[in-house]
């Protein structure tokens, strides 16, 4: 994902490469170079991840959180963050708000509701931290086994025979279609960038103009040549768009001698 | 005749260059010299001791079987392509897991264990690699996708079903209340399932 | 040690998919452990003598060495393909149907699209099968090929011409295929997520 930051283990050797240098612990006063905290946070896969490296690196048991303490750093770096005005997750801040209500809670005297015992403020978070602990596990695991193209290959022997010739994958223009119609969705949903919605015929004339140059020998043909009269006045649009998109894109230059002469289309080479 | 049957079959599983099922190997025989299922299977065991000390191996995986190189020469036949193989991140490893292990899975459910927002880069490369794919929509407000892996997650880490993944760790109960002093530590003792292993459901 | 070196040299033959020089294996090597040229071919001489009673050889062509399959099975193992298409991935899929839309499109511009990168793999099969061709070079740093649609592409989808295409605009809100067929889907890829159920096929 990110070059920069190194992934973690669990055991949570290095840190970070800072400058180079691997980051092993972080300080015991956690005072952390400014150019370091931001790197430092994203190793970090969010702050359930942060919250557990704080508590395993005080060996602190987790359905026991001393809350003061892991809530004070935590806010720490938060803060430092922002003191540094670095961007910070929306994430890392929701949590800073959960660590300071769990606080503000312990603090309050326990008040016992008749039957319902008042659950202990931390046991959500200790849920979570458990639940997420044992996927960041998991992940490790499925890292470590052995997958292809990493530590396996497939293996093949060719194999020769006149009459055998396998036969190439089938498919259906449907299945183009529905591939597309994904592609589409997924931009709707996620992205800025829009597909420009061109008339379809122009992008192709583009690319018949394109191949025609480039089948014809000269390279160079006049303008008029690309206009065809049976295709009456829409096929004449269709065609201008696409050499003037062509010219656009410079993928084509339009020449002409002397004024009012005769135009000729030659495609830029390279 | 009995070697034939077994050079049949190991010719195939080589120019296949794919994984093949037993039924895949039945059916390379006409009706009347087809073997059983029972012949095919030993055939393959046979082939699994020859090949015991190559430097590839025959193993079974979610379609079949398949001719591999063992792990230990993955360095060197690595250098063949100029390509490197692809290292994943955590957000990708972290996700796939989740949804190995909880699927079907939505993004939402996906994202309330991590504690963050799941990329979309994420999850498209997932469903690029075709390790997990949409099987349904959850029928809550929004209809998310439910996501869940598929038979080339398998083949691809060589497995045979999801049971082979290494078991997820239990969750402990929370009695904080009650046992402030349990000893539980994170990371790796974590794993400690007494008898029964994986529970979620 | 020597075994170690003739294991190299075998398991990448087997990998490669194609033939390699001598040459190419002495390059498998670091400079420091790399066998000269005699002990590469002493070893794939070993090699051809290993696989004298197997149902595939190690043959010498103008390309170097690489594993065969006997002439005596070819006839069976041809019989994989009589039944077994392959199928196409999806990002062969998108990418296809991107140039069909977009075209002329360079590959960043594919990528840009689809927002993950296009293998080497899916446009080298796409040129093969002749549905896209090159037709220029983008005039930008890099000069990245132009890739467009071909009258194959046309023949092989029984069309006349690119606007016999759903207009994008319209593409987006019909419906393929009938929901149901989509649907299929559900019932037979939906694993379990303990596993053990489905095993025999």
């Amino acid at each position: 994902m990110d070059n920069a930051t190194e992934k973690l283990s669990s055991t949570g050797q290095r840190l970070a490469l800072v400058g180079g240098k691997p980051f092993q612990e972080l300080p015991e006063d956690l005072y952390i170079p400014p150019g370091a905290l931001e790197v430092f946070l994203e190793t970090f896969e969010g702050p359930l991840d942060l919250l557990l490296y704080l508590i395993k690196h005080q060996n602190i048991n987790i359905l026991d959180i001393p809350v003061l303490k892991v809530t004070e750093q935590y806010i720490q770096y938060i803060e430092m963050m922002q003191n540094l005005r670095m961007e910070l997750a929306a994430e890392y801040l929701v949590m800073a708000a959960m660590l300071a209500e769990i606080k503000s809670r312990m603090l309050l005297p326990r008040q016992t509701i008749e039957e319902v015992e008042e659950e202990d403020p931390r046991s959500e978070l200790i849920r979570r931290l458990q639940e997420y602990e044992r996927f960041k596990q998991a992940a490790e695991g499925i890292d470590k086994i052995p997958r292809l193209y990493r530590d396996n290959y497939k293996v093949t022997a060719e194999l020769v025979a006149d009459k055998i010739t396998k036969p190439l994958p089938e498919i259906e223009l449907d299945a183009v279609l529905i591939a597309f119609q994904d592609v589409l969705k997924r931009m709707e949903k996620f992205s800025h960038h829009h597909i420009q919605r061109e008339p379809l015929s122009v992008r192709e004339r583009m690319s018949r103009i394109l191949s025609r140059l480039n089948d014809d020998e000269e390279k160079f043909l006049a303008f008029h040549q690309f206009f065809t009269l049976e295709e009456g006045r829409s096929g004449v649009v269709v065609t201008f768009l696409a050499l003037l998109e062509l010219c656009k894109e410079g993928l084509l230059e339009i020449v002409q001698g002397e004024p009012l002469s005769e135009l000729w289309v030659k495609p830029i080479v390279e | 005749m009995n070697t034939e049957i077994s050079n049949i079959i190991e010719a195939s599983l080589f120019a296949a260059g794919e994984s093949l099922t037993v039924n895949e190997l039945q059916n390379l025989f006409s009706v009347e010299d087809r073997p059983d299922k029972r012949r095919v299977k030993e055939c393959l065991e046979q082939l699994q001791q020859d090949y015991q000390e190559k430097p590839i191996e025959l193993i079974e995986t979610a379609s079949g079987f398949r001719f591999q190189v063992r792990t230990k020469y993955a360095d060197w036949v690595s250098r063949l392509w100029e390509e490197k193989p692809v290292k994943y991140g955590r957000a990708l490893l972290e996700t796939l897991a989740i949804i190995a292990y909880q699927q079907p899975a939505t993004r939402g459910e996906i994202e309330e264990i991590r504690g963050v927002s799941v990329s979309t880069n994420v999850i498209r490369t997932l469903l690029e690699r075709e390790w997990v794919n949409v099987i349904g929509h959850k029928e809550v407000p929004g209809k998310p996708a439910l996501y869940a892996t598929t038979k080339e997650f398998l083949d691809y880490f060589s497995l045979q079903t999801l049971a082979e993944l290494p078991p997820l760790a239990t969750l402990q109960n929370i009695d904080i209340l009650k046992a402030t002093d349990i000893q539980l530590k994170l990371g790796e003792e974590a794993v400690e399932p007494e008898g029964a292993t994986n529970e979620e459901e």
